[in-house]
C-alpha cells in the first residue's frame, strides 16, 4: 500500500476567503481534504463578560458588533429580550419600524454575502453591482439613525425617535428600484455555467444532520427544513405579513445560494407591505423607568429631569428572572438568554449565535472536497467571526 | 407537552425537581444522576422528536451551592416547540456530555469549559475554543475580574501557546 | 429585653422591646420607602414616606419613630399608602430647583432616587423655585435653599453627632429654610454635609471637579491627627475630588472633622515637589534621580569614613507609615551604623 | 492609649487634662460628648484655658500652667483621706504605695490651691468625682508633656489612676491621645534613639544580635543615640556633620528657632526628603521630592494601637517618589542592597523581627485593623492593656515631688505663654496651609489675650501685639476672648510668619527630652 503522505495547509487566521478570523488546519491528501479543524477565538471581545457591568441600554451597542453585517437585525433581538424581561409593550408603529429596518439588516448581509461568495469563486464583477445596492440601503440607515452599518436604532421599549418623510421616500425608492437589480444577479450567476458546475453537489448535507449539527436560518433551509423563526415564533407583528420561506432539496452550496436568492424578494415583499400600512402612534412605550420624556418637559418639570438624568445613569431595575427571546438574524437563528437579578445590570447574558454552530458544522461538510470547494463551502454558509467569538 | 413531562417521570420518578413556565417556554430542572437518559428520551421521544439542541449556557450562582446552573435549550423541528432543560452543578463536578447525540454540543459544552470551568465527561475533545490554551482562570465566573487579572502590567504575547 | 411580636404585611416578627416598626420591617427584608431616615441618626419622622397603616388605628402611622407593640397588625403597602406617597413627594419636588445636571449629588441623591424608583411622571403644581444665596454657618460648606427639603437631616446630625447645634430650619411654609443660628460655634465639621440626602448642602470646595462616582473610591486612614479616621478618597484623572465615609466604618462611624473632610487640596497643589534639587552655591537646580542619589549616597559614605557613623543623625518622621519608619531606622543602623534616629514625637 | 477609644463609652467619668480634645481630636471628643449626653457620664477637665469641652463638663478646675504635679498629688491626697481608693486592686496589684502615702502628707488641699490657684473646695469635689467612679478614664496629651517636669505629670496621673483601680479595666485607663496619624507607629517600628522596632532596647544585647543577623551580619552599636533637640544642639557644636531628614520640619517645630538655623546651616551635610519645599528643605544640600500619605501603600498605627491599612489613590505628582523607594535606592548606591521593596515585604519583616506586630499581615487588616500587641497570626490583638496584672509585673507608684516651671512670670515677663495647636490646622502646616478652604477658616496665627488683661494695656480686637521673651519676639494679630486666663497667652505653632519657637527656650524634661513649650515667660507690647 503506497504511504499516502498528507500535508497540513494552514488556512488564516488572515485569508481573504475566511470572512473575518476563522483559522482552519487543513490536512490534505494531494487535493483533497482529509481533515479540517477550525479555530476561532480571535476576535473574541468578551461581549457577555462587558454585557454583566453595563446597564440594559448600554448593552444595545454591544450587540451591534456580534454580526456587523447585518447589524440591526441583533438589536431587535436584545431588545426584545430586555422588553419580556421588563414586561414592555412595544407600540404597533415601532414594531413596524423594527420589522423594516431588520429586513433591510438581512439584505445588506445577503449583499454582502453575495457579493465575497461570487468574489470567491471567481465572478469579479457581482460584488460591485452588490455593494452598489448595499450603499443604497446604507444612506437609509444613515438618514433614519445618523450610522450607516451599526445604526443602533432600537431602544429598549420602541426605537430611538421617529422617521421623516426623506425616509419614507427612500425606502419606497429602493423597493421599487431592487427587482431589477435582483434580475441582474440571476442573469451572472443562477444560470451561469461555471458557477452551477462549482457549486452543485458540493458540500452536501442532509436534513437530519443540519438539524443534529444545530444548522439555522438559509443554510438548514438549503436542506429542506422550512424553519424560520418569524414563522415558527413570530415576533415584532411578524405574523401582519405574508411571506412565503423559500426551502431547498438536496442541501448542497447551489441549493443555499437559491434560498437566499429567494430570500431577497420576501425581505422587499415585508418591506414594502411595512411601508405601505406603517400605523400612526408613538415609537417609545409609555413607562416612567424607561421613556425618554421630551426635552420641553425635562426644561420645566424637575420629575422629567429627574427621570431622564435617572433613565441615562441608573436605568430600570429588571426583576428576578430567565428569559430567551430568538429572532431570525441574516445567518439563522439568533438567540438572547437574559438574566436579571433585580438590578440595573443584566446578571447574565448568553448570545446563541448562528454562526457558532455553522462554522462547527465546517469539518463534517468539507471532508472530502477539494480545496477549492472548500471556499465555496465557507462563503455558502455566510460566517461572520464577530458573532462566533462574541 | 405535558404528556413528554409525565413520561418522564413515570421512567426516572426523581429525576424532575422543578417544573415552571419561564414566559411561555416549558422548563424542566433536572437532577444530575439522571441527566443523560432524560436527554437520549427527548431526543428520541416519538410524536415529535427535540432534534436540535439550539444552544447551551451556563450561570454562575455565585453565592449559592451547587454553584453553576447549566440550562439545554432544545427545539423540536418537527412541531416547533422548545423545552428547557436546567440541571445545576457544583464546583468541579463533572456533567456527562451529550455531543454524541447531537454534534452541536461539542462546541457549545468546550465553550462552557472555556468560559466557566465546568466539566464535561467523555466529550471527544474538551479544550478551550474561544481563549488560548495556557489562558488562566474563566472569565465568565463572578469572581473573575472585569478587566481581568494583573490587566495593568505588560502582556507579554510571546507566552502564548495554542492549539496546533 | 423582652421581645415584642407583630405581624408585618403578614408576616410574624419578634423584635427586643423599643425598636420602631421601621427597624422590626428592615430586620425582616421588608421593604419600606423612606427620606429623611439615617441610620446614624435618632429618627426625625419630618418626610412622611415611612407612613404604614395599622389596624384598628385611624391614619397612617410614621414607622420610622413609632415603636412596636404587641399583636401590631402593620401594613406597607396600599392604594392610600401610595397615593399618599406620591402627594409628599410632589410637595418636596414643588420647590425642587432644576439643577441636576449642574448640583454635585446628582447620581447619588436620595431624591433623585426615590422619585424615579416610583415613577412621578409630573408634577401638577406651578413649580415656584427661588433661586436665593443664603450664608452658612461655615465657608467651607454652601447651602442652596431651592435644592433643601426642609428634611432636619442636618439640624438632628449637628444636634445629636456633636452636640453643637449650629444650625436650624426657621420660617414656615415657603419662607422656611436652613438657618446658622449659633454659626460662631460652627466647628466646620461637615456633618450636616454628610447625611444631606440631596444637592442642598455642597462643598464650596471642589464643586463640580467630577461625579463621586466616576472617580476611583480607595478606603484609606486620613493622615492627620491620631484618631485614625477611616474614609474613602475618589480619585478622578490623578486628583482627589472628594472625601466620603460610611457610616458604620473605623472608630469615626462615618463622622469627620474640618482637616479630614477639607483638607485635602495640598495633595494636588501645584507647587508640590516634583523634581530632586541640589544646591549649588546657594542657589536650588533641577536634578535626575540619578545625580541626586548618587551625591547623596557619596556624600553620607564619604562623612562616615571622615567622622565616623555617629557624626550621622536621621530625623525620621510621625506623619510616615510604619513600612517607611522601619525601613529608615534600619537604614540608619545597618548601614549608616548609628542609633541617632529620633522624629517629631517630642514635640 | 491602654484603652480603645470606644471605652469612653463605658466610663463613669472622664478627667480630661492638657488635651484640647474638641480641637485636636474632634472624633474623640464625640465619642466624649455622646458618653455625656447618651450615657450620663461625669466629665472633669482640668486645663488652664477655658477649652469648649468645658460646655459639657460637671467640674472645670483652671491650674496655673506647669503646676499639675502638684494638683494631681493634691487629688490623691484628699481620695486617700476620705478612703475612697481601690485598697484591694492596691494590695494584690501595686508596690510602693505606702512611701507614696507617706508623701502625700504634704499635699493638703490649701497647700495645693495655693500652688495651682485651684480653690481648695473644687479640689476636694474633683477627687470626690473621680474616687467614687468605677470605671473612671484619664485623657491628656501634650498639654502634660510639654513641660520639663512632663515625665512626672504622667507618673503621677500614672499613680492616680491606679490608686482608683482604673487600669486594666473596661471603661478606665490612662489614655495619651496621640498627636499625629502615625506618631504612635513611629515610636512603635524604632524611630526613637534607645529602642529597636517594639521598644526592644538598644543596649540589650540579645536585640541586637537579633536585628544583626536579620540585617546580614552588620555591625549594630549599643550606644544610645541623639534625641532630635540633641542633634541640633550636636549640629551647632560640630560634633553632628551629617542629617538626614524625612517628613519633618524642625526649624518650625524644634524650640529657638535661632538655635536651630545655625545649627543646620553648620551642617556639613543637610539631606531633606519631603512634599513641600519647608523652611527646613531651603536649608538642605539635597532635596527629594516624596509622596504624600495618599500616594502610597502602607499602614499606620493611630493613638489606641490600630494598625490600619493606607491605601494608595493617586500617582505621585512630577517625578516624585515613594518614601521607601528612596531609601532603597540610597542604601543600594552605599553598599546595601535592601532585599524588601514593597510595603508588605517590609511588613512581613516587621511581623519577624518585632513580637507585638508579629500577627499583623495585610490580609488580615483588610477590612478592620488589628490592635497590638498581636503576637501571632490568629491573635485577635489586645485593645485593653494590663488586664489582669501589669506587663511589668506589679503596678510601680512613684513618689513625685513638685517642681515648678524652668520661667516662671516676674516683673520683666509679666505674662506666661503657652503654644499649641488649633482646629483648622496641622504642626508645621505644610498641608493645611495650602489651598483656600482652611486658610479661609483660619488664615494667620492669632494670640488669644484676656479680655481684661487687653483693656488693663488698652489692647482692641484685632490689633497687632509684639510678644517678646528672652530669645526673641514676633508680631502676631490679638483675638480677645475668655478662653485664656488672665496673665496667659496662646499662640499657635503653626504659622512661620509668626514662629513661636523664637520665643520659647530649649530646657527640656529629662527624661523623655521634651521642651517646655507650655510654659515660657514673656512681655507683651501694642505693635505699631
Amino acid at each position: 500500500m503506497t504511504e499516502s503522505k498528507t500535508i497540513t495547509l494552514n488556512m488564516g487566521p488572515h485569508h481573504p476567503a475566511t470572512h473575518g478570523v476563522l483559522r482552519l488546519i487543513v490536512e490534505l491528501d494531494g487535493e483533497t481534504i482529509v481533515k479540517a479543524t477550525p479555530h476561532i477565538g480571535y476576535l473574541h471581545r468578551g461581549i457577555e463578560k462587558i454585557a454583566e457591568s453595563k446597564l440594559f441600554q448600554q448593552v444595545i451597542p454591544l450587540t451591534d458588533r456580534l454580526d456587523y453585517s447585518a447589524a440591526s437585525a441583533n438589536n431587535i433581538g436584545y431588545c426584545i429580550a430586555a422588553e419580556k424581561l421588563l414586561g414592555l409593550e412595544v407600540p404597533k408603529r415601532a414594531q413596524y419600524l423594527r420589522v423594516i429596518m431588520a429586513e433591510f439588516a438581512r439584505i445588506m448581509g445577503h449583499h454582502l454575502w453575495i457579493g465575497t461568495h461570487a468574489l470567491d469563486i471567481g465572478a469579479m464583477t457581482v460584488i460591485f453591482y452588490a455593494f452598489r445596492d448595499r450603499e443604497m440601503i446604507m444612506d437609509i440607515n444613515e438618514e433614519i439613525a445618523g450610522y450607516r452599518l451599526t445604526p443602533t436604532f432600537f431602544r429598549i421599549g420602541g426605537v430611538a425617535q421617529d422617521t421623516t418623510s426623506e425616509f419614507i421616500k427612500k425606502v419606497r425608492a429602493f423597493v421599487k428600484w431592487f427587482p431589477k437589480a435582483m434580475e441582474g444577479y440571476h442573469t451572472l450567476l443562477t444560470k451561469n455555467k461555471i458557477w452551477t458546475t462549482r457549486t452543485m453537489n458540493i458540500g452536501k448535507i442532509s436534513a437530519e444532520e443540519a438539524v443534529n449539527y444545530g444548522l439555522t436560518g438559509p443554510s438548514l433551509r438549503g436542506s429542506g427544513v422550512a424553519y424560520d423563526v418569524r414563522k415558527a415564533f413570530p415576533y415584532s407583528s411578524y405574523e401582519d405579513f405574508d411571506f412565503q420561506i423559500p426551502v431547498g432539496e438536496n442541501g448542497d452550496v447551489y441549493d443555499r445560494y437559491l434560498v437566499r436568492m429567494e430570500e431577497f424578494k420576501q425581505s422587499i415583499n415585508i418591506i414594502s407591505q411595512a411601508i405601505e400600512n406603517l400605523p400612526e402612534g408613538p415609537v417609545q412605550t409609555d413607562s416612567p423607568w424607561i421613556t425618554n420624556p421630551r426635552t420641553v418637559d425635562v426644561q420645566n418639570d424637575i420629575s422629567a429631569l429627574i427621570r431622564r438624568f435617572m433613565m441615562h445613569t441608573k436605568g430600570p431595575a429588571a426583576p428576578k428572572g430567565e428569559v430567551y427571546a430568538a429572532v431570525e438574524g441574516a445567518k439563522g437563528e439568533l438567540g438572547f438568554y437574559l438574566v436579571g437579578d433585580g438590578t440595573e445590570h443584566p446578571y447574565r447574558l448568553k448570545i446563541r449565535s448562528s454562526c457558532f454552530y455553522l462554522a462547527s458544522a465546517l469539518p463534517r461538510l468539507l471532508v472530502g472536497h477539494m480545496v477549492a470547494d472548500a471556499i465555496a463551502i465557507i462563503g455558502s454558509l455566510d460566517v461572520v467571526l464577530g458573532e462566533i467569538d462574541r | 407537552m405535558q404528556t413528554i413531562i409525565n413520561a418522564i417521570s413515570e421512567k426516572h420518578p426523581d429525576a424532575i425537581t422543578k417544573q415552571c413556565d419561564a414566559q411561555g417556554i416549558c422548563e424542566i430542572t433536572i437532577a444530575a444522576d439522571a441527566f443523560l437518559e432524560v436527554m437520549k428520551f427527548l431526543h428520541e421521544n416519538k410524536p415529535f422528536p427535540f432534534d436540535m439542541l439550539t444552544d447551551i449556557l451556563s450561570i454562575d450562582r455565585m453565592p449559592r451551592t451547587p454553584r453553576f446552573d447549566v440550562v439545554y435549550l432544545l427545539l423540536s423541528t418537527k412541531n416547533f416547540t422548545r423545552i428547557i432543560v436546567r440541571t445545576e452543578i457544583g464546583e468541579g463536578q463533572e456533567i456527562p456530555s451529550v455531543s454524541r447525540i447531537w454534534h452541536s454540543a461539542d462546541w457549545a459544552e468546550r465553550e462552557v469549559f472555556d468560559l466557566m470551568g465546568i466539566l464535561f465527561s467523555n466529550h471527544p475533545g474538551l479544550r478551550r475554543i474561544l481563549t488560548w490554551e495556557n489562558f488562566e482562570g474563566h472569565p465568565l465566573r463572578k469572581d473573575f475580574p472585569l478587566e481581568g487579572k494583573d490587566f495593568d502590567k505588560p502582556f507579554d504575547t510571546t507566552t502564548i501557546q495554542d492549539y496546533c | 429585653m423582652s421581645m415584642v411580636s407583630l405581624t408585618i404585611d403578614g408576616k410574624m416578627v419578634s423584635v427586643p422591646e423599643g425598636k420602631t416598626i421601621l427597624e422590626a420591617a428592615q430586620q425582616t427584608g421588608i421593604d419600606i420607602p423612606t427620606l429623611c431616615f439615617h441610620k446614624r441618626l435618632p429618627p426625625i419622622g419630618s418626610c412622611n414616606m415611612c407612613i404604614v397603616e395599622i389596624k384598628g388605628r385611624p391614619g397612617p402611622v410614621t414607622s420610622c419613630n413609632t415603636p412596636v407593640e404587641e399583636g401590631l397588625d402593620v401594613a406597607t403597602q396600599s392604594d392610600a399608602l401610595h397615593a399618599q406617597r406620591v402627594i409628599n413627594l410632589k410637595k418636596i419636588l414643588l420647590h425642587h430647583a432644576l439643577d441636576c445636571p449642574v448640583c454635585d449629588r446628582a447620581g447619588e441623591c436620595d431624591l433623585q432616587n426615590i422619585v424615579y424608583k416610583f415613577g412621578i411622571t409630573d408634577v401638577a403644581f406651578e413649580p415656584r423655585a427661588q433661586k436665593r444665596d443664603d450664608a452658612y454657618a461655615t465657608s467651607l460648606i454652601r447651602y442652596w435653599p431651592e435644592r433643601c427639603i426642609l428634611c432636619r437631616r442636618c439640624v438632628t446630625a449637628c444636634q445629636s453627632i456633636k452636640g453643637i447645634g449650629a444650625i436650624d430650619i426657621i420660617g414656615e411654609g415657603d419662607e422656611a429654610r436652613l438657618v446658622p443660628v449659633a454659626a460662631d460655634k460652627c466647628k466646620s465639621c461637615g456633618e450636616c454635609l454628610s447625611v444631606c440626602p440631596t444637592g442642598a448642602l455642597t462643598e464650596n470646595l471642589s464643586r463640580r471637579k467630577g461625579r463621586p462616582w466616576m472617580g476611583k473610591r480607595v478606603k484609606t486612614t486620613c493622615g492627620y491627627c491620631g484618631c485614625g479616621c477611616q474614609l474613602e478618597l475618589s480619585a478622578l484623572e490623578n486628583r482627589v475630588i472628594g472625601v466620603h465615609t460610611e457610616t458604620d466604618d473605623g472608630v469615626n462611624q462615618g463622622s469627620l472633622c474640618v482637616k479630614g473632610r477639607f483638607g485635602y487640596e495640598f495633595i494636588g497643589d501645584e507647587n508640590r515637589l516634583k523634581t530632586p534639587l541640589i544646591k549649588e552655591n546657594g542657589q536650588f537646580r533641577e536634578a535626575s534621580w540619578e545625580e541626586a542619589l548618587d551625591y547623596t549616597a557619596k556624600r553620607l559614605s564619604a562623612i562616615k569614613d571622615q567622622f565616623g557613623p555617629d557624626s550621622i543623625a536621621g530625623l525620621t518622621s510621625a506623619r510616615c507609615t510604619n513600612e517607611e519608619n522601619f525601613l529608615f531606622q534600619k537604614f540608619m543602623r545597618a548601614v549608616i551604623g548609628t542609633n541617632s534616629v529620633d522624629h517629631c514625637a517630642r514635640l | 492609649m491602654t484603652n480603645p477609644i470606644s471605652d469612653i463609652l463605658k466610663a463613669e467619668v472622664i478627667l480630661t487634662t492638657g488635651t484640647n480634645t474638641d480641637e485636636n481630636h474632634p472624633i474623640i471628643a464625640n465619642y466624649v460628648k455622646e458618653a455625656v449626653t447618651r450615657n450620663g457620664a461625669k466629665l472633669l477637665v482640668i486645663d488652664p484655658r477655658r477649652i469648649s469641652l468645658v460646655d459639657h463638663a460637671t467640674l472645670w478646675l483652671r491650674p496655673r500652667p506647669g503646676t499639675d504635679v502638684a494638683w494631681i498629688n493634691g487629688l490623691m491626697h484628699i481620695i486617700l483621706k476620705e478612703g475612697l481608693q481601690a485598697q484591694k486592686y492596691i494590695d494584690e496589684r501595686t508596690e510602693g504605695f505606702e512611701a507614696l502615702k507617706a508623701h502625700l502628707e504634704t499635699f493638703t488641699p490649701d497647700h495645693v490651691s495655693a500652688t495651682t490657684g485651684i480653690p481648695a473646695d473644687d479640689l476636694i469635689a474633683a477627687a470626690r468625682l473621680y474616687g467614687k467612679a468605677r470605671p473612671a478614664s484619664i485623657l491628656y496629651a501634650m498639654g502634660i508633656t510639654k513641660h520639663t517636669t512632663g515625665t512626672d505629670n504622667v507618673k503621677s496621673l500614672a499613680s492616680l489612676a491606679m490608686l482608683c483601680g482604673n487600669i486594666g479595666v473596661d471603661g478606665g485607663g490612662i489614655n495619651p491621645l496621640r498627636g499625629q496619624n502615625n506618631v504612635q507607629g513611629a515610636c512603635d517600628m524604632g524611630g526613637l534613639p534607645n529602642v529597636f522596632s517594639g521598644y526592644q532596647p538598644v543596649a540589650d544585647e540579645k536585640a541586637i544580635k537579633k536585628f544583626a543577623d536579620a540585617w546580614g551580619g552588620v555591625r549594630i552599636p549599643s550606644k544610645i543615640g541623639l534625641t532630635v533637640t540633641e542633634m541640633i544642639s550636636g549640629a551647632a557644636s560640630g560634633q553632628v556633620k551629617a542629617i538626614y531628614v524625612m517628613g519633618e520640619n524642625p526649624m518650625l517645630s524644634d524650640p529657638d528657632k535661632h538655635h536651630v538655623e545655625h545649627g543646620l546651616e553648620t551642617l556639613e551635610f543637610l539631606a531633606v526628603q519631603d512634599i513641600f519645599l519647608t523652611e527646613t528643605a531651603k536649608k538642605a544640600h539635597v532635596v527629594f521630592p516624596a509622596a504624600c500619605f495618599a500616594e502610597k501603600d502602607g499602614t499606620v498605627t493611630n493613638t489606641e494601637r490600630l494598625v490600619q491599612r493606607v491605601r494608595k489613590a493617586l500617582e505621585p505628582p512630577g517625578d516624585a517618589k515613594e518614601d521607601i523607594w528612596i531609601i532603597n535606592e540610597i542604601s543600594k548606591r552605599m553598599g546595601y542592597p535592601m532585599p524588601a521593596s514593597t510595603a508588605e515585604a517590609i511588613m512581613r519583616e516587621i511581623n519577624t523581627l518585632t513580637p507585638s506586630y508579629a500577627g499583623i499581615t495585610y490580609e488580615r487588616i483588610a477590612e478592620k485593623g488589628l490592635v497590638w500587641p498581636c503576637p501571632d497570626k490568629n491573635h485577635p490583638g489586645t485593645p485593653v492593656l494590663h488586664r489582669g496584672n501589669f506587663t511589668r509585673g506589679k503596678g510601680q507608684f512613684f513618689v513625685i515631688p513638685f517642681k515648678p516651671p524652668v520661667e516662671s512670670a516676674d516683673k520683666e515677663y509679666p505674662f506666661i505663654l503657652s503654644t499649641g495647636r488649633v482646629l483648622e490646622h496641622y504642626h508645621t502646616g505644610t498641608m493645611t496651609r495650602r489651598g483656600s478652604g482652611l486658610n479661609r477658616l483660619y488664615p494667620e496665627a492669632l494670640a488669644e489675650i484676656s479680655r481684661a488683661d487687653a483693656q488693663k494695656m488698652g489692647i482692641a480686637e484685632g490689633d497687632y501685639i509684639n510678644i517678646i521673651s528672652r530669645r526673641g519676639s514676633i508680631r502676631v494679630k490679638t483675638w480677645l476672648n475668655d478662653r485664656s486666663s488672665q496673665g496667659m497667652v496662646f499662640v499657635p505653632f503653626h504659622f512661620h510668619e509668626a514662629a513661636v519657637n523664637l520665643l520659647t527656650h530649649a530646657v527640656v524634661d529629662p527624661v523623655s527630652k521634651i521642651p517646655e513649650y507650655k510654659v515660657s515667660a514673656v512681655r507683651i507690647e501694642k505693635a505699631s
